[in-house]
């Protein structure tokens, strides 16, 4: 199974899993194309790999299908938000290449509730969305706190949406980001609340299959790419510019006006500005798709660079 | 067929009184002042091309279709919307319909027993008595354990006349009981309907049964277009039809 | 006993005019006394039913009648209403192409319009025995169009594919008067190594010279209801061959063979259709040889068609059992062999008979194609379910698209049950 | 054909294999067989293939590991640390009651519009089969939904019940309609109570045995014995007097609002009524089809020869219409009933926790036990429905019309 | 009925032979040691109680039923497992039923033509001609385009001789032709297969039209209990059976 790569250039497409639906990382604009932050990694990948961020089929997958979708090939990435765990990295034998969203799990309540922590939330009605790592965090955090709650599992985020707004439930449970995007989505934002707490540590990444290094370092790499892209000032705006060569050696290895490094990946030298280019580095993708600026208004929190008090923190590209 | 029976003295109790009556299906009119008296002991035959309104009327004098004018005494009792009267009338007259009508989930002694014990309140060993011993008279006790859908037409049909006649009518509706037979079916049911007659019963049978007509009835009656164009005797009926339109309506019949 | 009454002789000459009813038997104050007040009963539930269409209305009216119809997003529509209760059907307004084609592109909309409307013309004779049976052609042309159509890509395929199928016609014809089982088995393997042989490099020859070609749609691309009517249609044709095969296997007086198709129909009529999707989108894979990856809209056809076709088997063995056993012995008492008196004399009088159920399993499976959506298939559920409703714009609509969604199925499927009624009809009083 | 004896012609031509009927027959089948076994025999070699080189396993151990999340809906007790297996047992009692429920929703609803579709009131006819026709032509997975979100929005949530004034109120201080389901007092037994209980089942009993009596009296004297307002007596009386006289020892809880949610009573979940009310509304609308259909199989003939004999409307339908129409209605009507338990597996729409939205969901899910999870659940189903399917047939032969 | 056809000269070539043939149901004995020739051109008439084996001999003749013991041979062609024995003796033998079993989704001439064309691989034309060749033999041409359901009984039994003799059959078996049909129709048929005896025609045939049996056949055959109790020519067989089982049964079915 080690030859992914050459069957996505020969196939002149990348085959990417993403999911069927989820506000600010993927959603069908009404010319049905994919926009999103989980989408642009995969057009980061497909200019990576093939030079054409366009050379990207998209392939929707439900929670249950996600992994069987992966590992029978039909996908040669998942982009999705998957939260990285030990049984999936090591049981499930997937592989995963790097974190694009630190999210952690987070409640909503309505304001009017006059809840303030989560520990207030004995014997509340949660509304989640079924068959993620969610639930068993959810689970765990009750269980010690010693509290009890009723989960009511819903399959999709708009209609978990719909249950928590018609009072069906007393608090929505789902990753932070989420919570911010669909929060922004109300008729009336300020009148609801995410509460303090982050009750998990939910890394999101794309994932590969096991047993193919090659594939999973391209897609490792690409990700790095963004990331370092902006950690070194590389934007879509000045790429042109620099990928001529700058003084700084890592920009020039990393654009490949300079080393080898596309080559090592079997890949062209200019790979990495191909990525950036496709949709900038990582910072501009963040804010086009779900930063301050858009209806969901993310902050960068955890997801800034270590530069800035996040935990983005790309490996050199030496 | 049997010998002729006699043909009984009639007594001049009046059986069925059916004065002025008329009857409508939305605004077709099937049945034009109607006015027939019937005697206790009378067999009467009616006869008339299809859709005269024959059936219409025999069901009309045991309230399976309502008149809208005109009245039907039977026995005494005057019909009405009061449910009591129309069942009081029903118990007394007992129907036979052409395709028999047996229940085929129940067996054919159930199906004689049926009525007495849930109308009559007959006790149920009674009424399978009632039951055999009518069953006997249309010589088929043997058949008593077997279901409906077991028997031949011929012998549904005798069960079905058992049938009424465990509720003991006093008046018996005959609807064509032998149009839906094989020839040889048909002589075992007028054998019993002849027998019946012997016995004294009321009967009016819609029939075009001519040698039965001519060897049972007191009267034959011939409608057309929902009324009753000529009633005599059989004999000069037959022989000597007053209207065109009963002579026509024979020569058809008996010609074929 | 007293003097016997003699009997009246009475003759009419004269017809007695036809009368009208009395009042209370014409016009409308009959047909309400009829239709709705007949009995004090009668008229208690005339008003509860009254009330009940009361309520009713009184919740759809106003949501129907202040509807929003043109807006950009959700946000946009609840300023227009400003809050009064209405729906903001704006959403259909702006994402029906995806809710109807899902996201195939919109230059080639008239392609899969014209396969749609092509379909009728090709199912018309089917549907119709008045028309000629000429039009029977067409019908068998279709599949091919249609793929054509909406797959794109080049004409030689679909060409090729149908000489293929011309080629295995010709084997079968050719080999028929051997045996026609044998014949039959030769025919389709002929057909499939026509197709696995020849019709890749072929057509690529082909199409090198005269390229005669569409753009190419992916599979993955089609959605919407376009998706739901595709695997409706096809899956219903497919599986009545397949049904009719487990059908006379199940009723074959071998005992392995009709063991085979009793365990296969019990099988597939036991389980949800559902299990059987995720199967098809998840189990499959691995029962095939490593590396074959095919099409998900494949898959699921061959789900559902294995699905239908058990259900069809139960409905044509139905019909095979109504037919009295003389017909078969009067098939076999001309020298018939079972191949021919199944073809010519059984098998049209069974599935006559079976019709009825033939369309009621049709419409079953077109309602049940919705499922699809829960195995990630942008079907028109799908659809609404995902890329709609999570995108940013319509983030919170809800009722609109579903209503929309159960007013179109409902359209089609009371379509094909007024039809099935219409051939019952006809079929009632048909050679009489 | 299989055997004719032939006896001049014992020699074996290879021929003979597919022109004799003693062996054409098994040529074919062997022929058949070995198709099969091969076919399963490709598959199961792939499949092999395919799992070594994922360096996949089948196995059931995950059965046994800890599950790891919450169940709203239990039959019997969970917990997040109990087992898969038991997620699935609890899955498995969820998908039997709401396929119980709604089969006998179904059959209520189905019946009732099926009776009434014949009406002579035009109007309500006319409702009955726009009902009938509006459900049966819409996909069950779109009434699920809409049904769900009806309820969820037609109903007030348990804050509305809160306050000084509140919006909504409980019914009679012991039922709550809130959109998170309804809370219906819980009987709490104290000792004594299985007495009363004891007694109740008496008097069930009772009026069974009352009434096979006045029947066994009609059929003996011709005497009927009026049993309704006897039943209904023997229904209630006994039984008050035993709770009465013990002491009262049954109290209900009724629930109240505290913190978030109702406390005490019992709980009927909004995933489990919204499901519950789609499956019997949409199977009620095919059964009221086959209701009417059974009905109107039973000729007019029969109720004319019954009105003819004298019995009245009610006796009619009890004894003539409704044994004739029920051998036609029964066997479709297990059918939907089939039908409506396989289509509960459409629950993870609305969140309710069934056997597919445990072991198909949840487990699936956490576990990417995928291939083992799936073959679990369809030999769940399989076993439901081909036990159905043999009591189906047990009593279609039982039922059977005697015929020549 | 037409005049008496001259009982035609039989040749001496055998057409059905049976030897010993004996044949089970499960366990019961159903035919018994049945020995029977039967010359070309021999008319010959089965006569015996219900049950007792008729019609389970002439389905045994082509194949329909199979024999577990003794051997047939149709005109020289021994009946065995062989499916092309089969089919061989199949076409040459032609079988009418009880209940025509007429194929109602097709019209009269494709009902005809189905066989020849298919199992003859007659050329459709040259099939239709001969169909119309028989069908105004039978006397019923102008029906041709007609579905069976249209046609009276007795004109749809005529189809079914007309469809086997399309087949050009050497032998033609019958069985109970007649007693499905009213009494008006019955004449109908045996006219047609009195004029099919004229022919030369190798008949078999169950029937209890004992007016036919005198008239045409050249052996009366009485079966009892799955044996042949008797066999002779008419005149003897019906004015002085030998057998006491014979008697009994004539005196029932004459006597009606
Ligand atoms: N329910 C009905 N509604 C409307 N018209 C009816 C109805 N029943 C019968 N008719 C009409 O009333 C007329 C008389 O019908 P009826 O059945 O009494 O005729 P009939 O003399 O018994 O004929 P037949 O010999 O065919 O049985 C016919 O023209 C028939 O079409
Ligand atoms: N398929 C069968 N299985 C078992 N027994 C059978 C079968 N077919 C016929 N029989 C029995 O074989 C005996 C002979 O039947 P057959 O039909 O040949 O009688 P028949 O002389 O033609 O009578 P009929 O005059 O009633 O047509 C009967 O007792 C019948 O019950
Ligand atoms: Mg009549
Ligand atoms: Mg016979």
């Amino acid at each position: 199974a080690a030859q992914t790569l050459e069957d996505v250039t020969s196939r002149g497409a990348l085959n990417c899993g993403i999911s069927t639906g989820l506000v600010g990382f993927a959603s069908q604009d009404a010319n049905g194309e994919w926009q999103g932050f989980d989408v642009a990694v995969c057009r980061a990948v497909a200019a990576a790999v093939l030079g054409d961020p366009s050379a990207v089929d998209f392939t929707p997958t439900t929670n249950q299908v996600r992994f069987e979708v992966l590992n029978s090939g039909e996908i040669d990435m998942l982009a999705r938000n998957t939260t990285w765990t030990f049984s999936r990295d090591v049981d499930l034998k997937l592989e995963f290449t790097g974190i694009n969203y630190y999210d952690g799990q987070g409640f909503m309540v309505p304001a009017a509730l006059g809840v303030s922590s989560a520990k207030e939330l004995d014997g509340a009605t949660v509304c989640i969305q079924a068959g993620t790592t969610t639930e068993l965090n959810l689970a765990d955090f009750f269980r010690i706190n010693n509290m009890s709650y009723q989960p009511v599992p819903i399959s999709t985020a708009s209609e978990a949406q719909q249950q928590y707004l018609a009072g069906s439930c007393d608090v929505y449970t789902t990753d932070a980001s989420g919570l911010a995007a669909t929060r922004a989505a109300f008729e009336d934002p300020a009148g609801h609340i995410i509460l303090p707490e982050i009750i998990s540590k939910e890394p999101l990444g794309p994932l590969v299959r096991h047993g193919d290094n090659e594939w999973g370092d391209v897609v490792r790499w690409t990700l790095n790419a963004l990331i370092a892209a902006e950690e070194l000032g590389v934007t879509s705006a000045n790429i042109e510019e620099l990928s001529a060569g700058t003084d700084n050696p890592e920009i020039n290895r990393l654009l490949g006006s300079e080393g080898n490094l596309g080559e090592m990946l079997g890949l062209s030298a200019d790979w990495a500005k191909n990525a950036i280019a496709a949709g900038g580095n990582y910072g501009e993708i963040f804010e086009r798709h779900i930063g301050q600026n858009t209806p969901i208004g993310l902050a960068r929190g955890l997801n800034a660079q270590w530069t800035e008090g996040g935990l983005l923190y790309a490996p050199p590209f030496r | 067929m049997a010998e002729a029976p006699k043909k009984m003295k009639v007594s001049d109790e009046v059986a069925v009184d059916i004065r002025a009556m008329n009857k409508w299906y939305g605004s077709f009119h099937v049945l034009r002042d109607i006015n027939l008296t019937v005697y206790r002991g009378e067999r009467i035959v009616i006869c008339g091309p299809s859709g005269s309104g024959k059936s219409t009327l025999i069901r009309c004098i045991n309230a399976l279709e309502e008149h809208q004018d005109g009245t039907i005494t039977v026995d005494g009792t005057r019909l009405s919307s009061d449910l009591k009267n129309i069942d009081k009338i029903r118990s007394e007259v007992g129907m036979c319909f052409q395709h028999f009508n047996l229940f085929p989930h129940l067996t054919i002694l159930e199906n004689c027993t049926l009525a007495p014990i849930w109308v009559r309140k007959t006790p149920k060993r009674e009424a399978e008595e009632t039951a055999m011993h009518f069953l006997e008279k249309v010589k088929i006790p043997e058949q008593a354990n077997k279901y409906p859908g077991q028997l031949s037409g011929g012998q549904q049909q005798r069960v079905a006349i058992a049938r009424s006649l465990c509720m003991r009518p006093k008046i018996m509706l005959f609807d064509e009981p032998t149009s839906a037979l094989d020839p040889e079916m048909i002589k075992e049911v007028l054998d019993t309907m002849i027998q019946l007659a012997e016995d004294g019963m009321t009967m009016l049978c819609v029939t075009h049964e001519m040698g039965f007509a001519r060897q049972v009835a007191n009267r034959v009656i011939f409608m057309d277009q929902g009324q009753i164009v000529e009633q005599n005797e059989p004999e000069p009926f037959f022989n000597n039809p007053q209207s065109d339109r009963t002579k026509l309506f024979l020569s058809q019949i008996l010609g074929h | 006993m007293s003097t016997a009454p003699k009997v009246q002789a009475f003759v009419r000459h004269d017809t007695l005019p036809a009368s009208a009813p009395p009042v209370s038997e014409t016009g409308v104050v009959r047909w309400l006394r009829a239709n709705l007040f007949s009995s004090v009963g009668n008229g208690i539930m005339t008003l509860i039913a009254l009330y009940c269409l009361y309520l009713l209305l009184a919740a759809i009216v106003p949501w129907l009648a202040n509807g929003v119809w043109r807006a950009d997003s959700i946000r946009d529509c609840r300023e227009q209403l400003a809050g009064a209760t209405g729906g903001c059907f704006a959403v259909i307004a702006e994402r029906w192409p995806q809710l109807v084609f899902g996201n195939y592109p919109s230059e080639h909309y008239p392609r899969a319009i014209l396969a749609f409307v092509l379909l009728f013309v090709a199912l018309a004779p089917v549907l119709f025995v008045e028309l000629p049976r000429k039009m029977l052609w067409f019908t068998g042309l279709f599949p091919f169009i249609a793929y054509w159509l909406i797959w794109g890509g080049t004409l030689w395929v679909p060409t090729l594919a149908l000489a293929g199928v011309v080629a295995g016609f010709f084997v079968f014809r050719a080999l028929e008067r051997m045996s026609f089982f044998g014949a039959l088995v030769a025919g389709l393997a002929a057909t499939l190594a026509f197709w696995i042989v020849l019709v890749g490099p072929l057509s690529g020859a082909l199409a090198s010279i005269v390229p005669l070609r569409l753009d190419y749609v992916e599979s993955r691309e089609i959605g919407g209801f376009m998706i739901n009517f595709i695997l409706g249609t096809s899956c219903i044709a497919l599986s009545l061959p397949l049904g009719i095969a487990l059908a006379l296997g199940r009723q074959s007086n071998l005992p392995v063979i009709k063991m085979i198709c009793v365990m296969f129909i019990e099988f597939i009529r036991g389980v949800p259709l559902i299990t059987l999707l995720f199967v098809a989108s998840v189990m499959l894979a691995y029962f095939l040889p490593p590396g074959t990856n095919f099409d998900l809209i494949l898959r699921v056809i061959i789900m559902i068609t294995l699905f239908a076709a058990a259900y069809m088997a139960e409905a044509i063995r139905g019909g095979l059992a109504a037919l009295p056993k003389g017909q078969y012995e009067a098939g076999d008492s001309l020298g018939l062999d079972y191949w021919q008196s199944m073809r010519l004399i059984i098998l049209p009088q069974a599935l006559k008979i079976s019709i009825p159920s033939i369309v009621n399993i049709a419409i079953g499976l077109f309602k049940d194609t919705t499922l699809v959506s829960i195995i990630s298939m942008f079907d028109m559920l799908g659809m609404i379910k995902g890329p709609i409703l999570s995108s940013t714009d319509w983030f919170g609509v809800y009722w609109e698209l579903y209503v929309f969604a159960a007013l179109l199925f409902f359209v089609f499927t009371y379509g094909i049950s007024k039809y099935s009624q219409y051939l019952e009809r006809k079929l009632a009083t048909d050679h009489r | 054909m299989s055997t004719m004896s032939d006896p001049s012609q014992p020699v074996f031509r290879l021929s003979m294999l597919v022109n004799d009927t003693r062996y054409r027959g098994i040529t074919f089948q062997i022929i058949a067989f070995m198709a099969i076994v091969l076919l399963f025999g490709w598959m199961a070699w792939n499949a092999t293939q395919n799992l070594a080189a994922l360096g996949q396993n089948i196995s059931y151990g995950f059965l046994g590991e800890q599950a790891g999340y919450d169940i709203n809906q239990k039959l019997i007790p969970y917990a997040s640390t109990d087992t898969h297996l038991r997620a699935a047992v609890v899955g498995i009692l969820n998908t039997l009651l709401v396929a119980f429920l709604g089969c006998v929703t179904a059959t209520i609803i189905g019946v009732v519009v099926g009776i009434l579709r014949l009406s002579k009131n035009w109007l309500v006819a006319k409702l009955m089969s726009g009902y009938v026709e509006i459900f049966r032509n819409v996909p069950v997975l779109i009434w699920i939904l809409i049904i769900f979100s009806v309820m969820s929005n037609a109903l007030p949530a348990p804050n509305a019940f809160r306050g000084e004034n509140p919006s909504a109120s409980m019914v009679m201080d012991a039922f709550a309609f809130t959109n998170r389901g309804v809370y219906i007092p819980r009987p709490v037994w104290e000792p004594g109570s299985f007495l009363v209980v004891a007694v109740f089942i008496a008097s069930i009993v009772g009026i069974f045995a009352l009434r096979r009596y006045a029947v066994k009296l009609l059929f003996d004297t011709g005497r009927e014995l009026k049993t309704f307002w006897p039943s209904i007596g023997l229904f209630f009386v006994p039984t008050l007097l035993a709770y009465f006289v013990l002491g009262r020892p049954i109290t209900l809880e009724y629930p109240e609002l505290r913190g978030f949610n109702f406390q005490g009573g019992i709980q009927i979940f909004g995933s489990l009524i919204g499901l519950w009310f789609a499956l019997a509304l949409y199977t009620g609308a095919f059964i009221a089809e086959n209701v009417r259909a059974g009905i109107m199989a039973v000729s007019k003939g029969q109720t004319e020869a019954a009105s003819a004999l004298g019995m009245r409307p009610g006796r009619i339908m009890r004894l003539v219409i409704l044994p004739q129409a029920l051998r036609v209605i029964i066997p479709p009507l297990i059918s939907q009933y089939l039908n409506l338990t396989k289509n509960s597996s459409l629950a993870a729409a609305v969140g309710y926790m069934d056997i597919t939205g445990t072991l198909g969901g949840i487990t699936l899910n956490q576990t990417g036990r995928s291939f083992e999870a799936i073959l679990l659940l369809m030999l769940f189903y399989l076993i439901i429905s081909l036990s159905i399917a043999g009591l189906m047939n047990l009593y279609n032969n039982a039922v059977k019309l005697k015929e020549r």
